[in-house]
């Protein structure tokens, strides 16, 4: 099981801040992982239907699309940040 | 070494460069970036969302690549988070070093690195009650990759 | 508008800074740079003499061609001058404006001037009694040839 | 007649922090008046050996060893600033 966090419009369009999922063996790379949690719901998908908007970390560390994702625990999707 | 804090509170730009030159007699130089909210466009309130287990992990990350890369310079960053009216200071970057062009160096790349590799997310909200996510700038990356 | 002021006496800089920031929602970023008498080598003092008709009149000319430069910057820039201990600071310079980056190159741009056209002289003074003046350095040259 | 102003070193080595003089009428340039004011005394000579390290105001800006002093009121002379 990994917990997948959602911040900023991401966490909005999905409408939860977290969910728990087990993630099906084919689904390796965050690139694979963004496909499949797009099926998931209508919100799903409008958060994630512009991959260029989103950014991910896997376990705290930010990952690139062929990032690994089996055994994370903690995966997080996000804009691009804009503190400072 | 280079401090990092996040908190919701106020900070004390004049406590943190005492804490910084305290005792020191080899610093000739300090500089202090504060960043606040803007609001020339009739803002009302800026909400600053941030990652529990990973905003403070990589704030202290940005602050120990800059003591890497200015090992002379003292320093301290300091973000908030949450709901911040115009004028309100949303960042503090404070350096202190035995030169000047060190001190402000190191306290541009923590604000250049603060910008774009920390996750911090700004909600703008209006009288009207509308809100909108700030959009990231192109501008801040170009800033963030002169140190790369 | 950048003002300039010399002094004998020390400066606050909060109060500079709230000062420029007072009344204004348009300004996301404050520059500070504070430089301070430097005494590693044993240093007991430092003596800032200037020229006095024309050090003041030479300061606002180096903020009148840093609001030039940058249109949108406010700032002071605040020089002292007589008998300084080590740790004391010396120099004050504060900037605010929209952006940081013209925030900081302001700030920068002022002390580099003001390091090489302000008619400023340190003379150094040691526990033993001895004294020298400071030499001009190539690389304060070089740095405010930057803006050339 | 010119008041000519001394700072820092060049003021201790001159050993006057002013003096007022009457200027010969074929000293017309700034390079001139240091070559004049070298010979007045030990200490002027002194002061002034070594013209790279030496800078000059005229009325109160800053001058090149080819500004006119004709009709200058102060001159001032010193070593290369050094404040910030």
């Amino acid at each position: 099981m990994v917990e997948l966090l959602y911040f900023a419009w991401v966490r909005e369009q999905i409408g939860v801040d977290a969910e728990t999922v087990a993630l099906p063996a084919n689904i390796t790379s965050v690139a694979a992982l963004l496909d499949w949690l797009a099926s998931r719901s209508p919100g799903h998908a409008a958060a994630l239907a512009n991959r260029s908007r989103i950014r991910v970390a896997v376990d705290q560390a930010f990952a690139t699309p062929d990032t690994p994702v089996a055994g994370a625990r903690e995966i997080a999707i996000f804009p691009p940040v804009t503190g400072g | 070494m280079i401090a990092a804090r996040l908190q919701s509170g106020p900070f004390d730009p004049a406590a943190e460069q005492a804490a910084l030159l305290a005792g020191r007699t080899d610093l000739g130089a300090a500089v202090q970036f504060t960043g606040l909210v803007r609001a020339d466009d009739g803002l009302a309130a800026l909400t600053l969302e941030h990652y529990p287990g990973m905003t403070l992990a990589q704030m202290q990350a940005i602050a120990a690549e800059a003591a890497k890369r200015w090992p002379g310079v003292l320093g301290s960053i300091i973000h908030r988070h949450g709901r911040l009216l115009p004028g309100e200071p949303i960042v503090l970057v404070t350096t202190a070093s035995p030169h000047r062009g060190d001190a402000f160096a190191a306290a541009q790349f923590l604000m250049d690195w603060l910008k774009t590799k920390a996750p911090f997310w700004k909600k703008e909200e209006w009288a009207n009650g509308t809100t909108r996510w700030v959009e990231a700038k192109a501008s801040d990356d170009a800033a963030a990759d002169r140190w790369a």
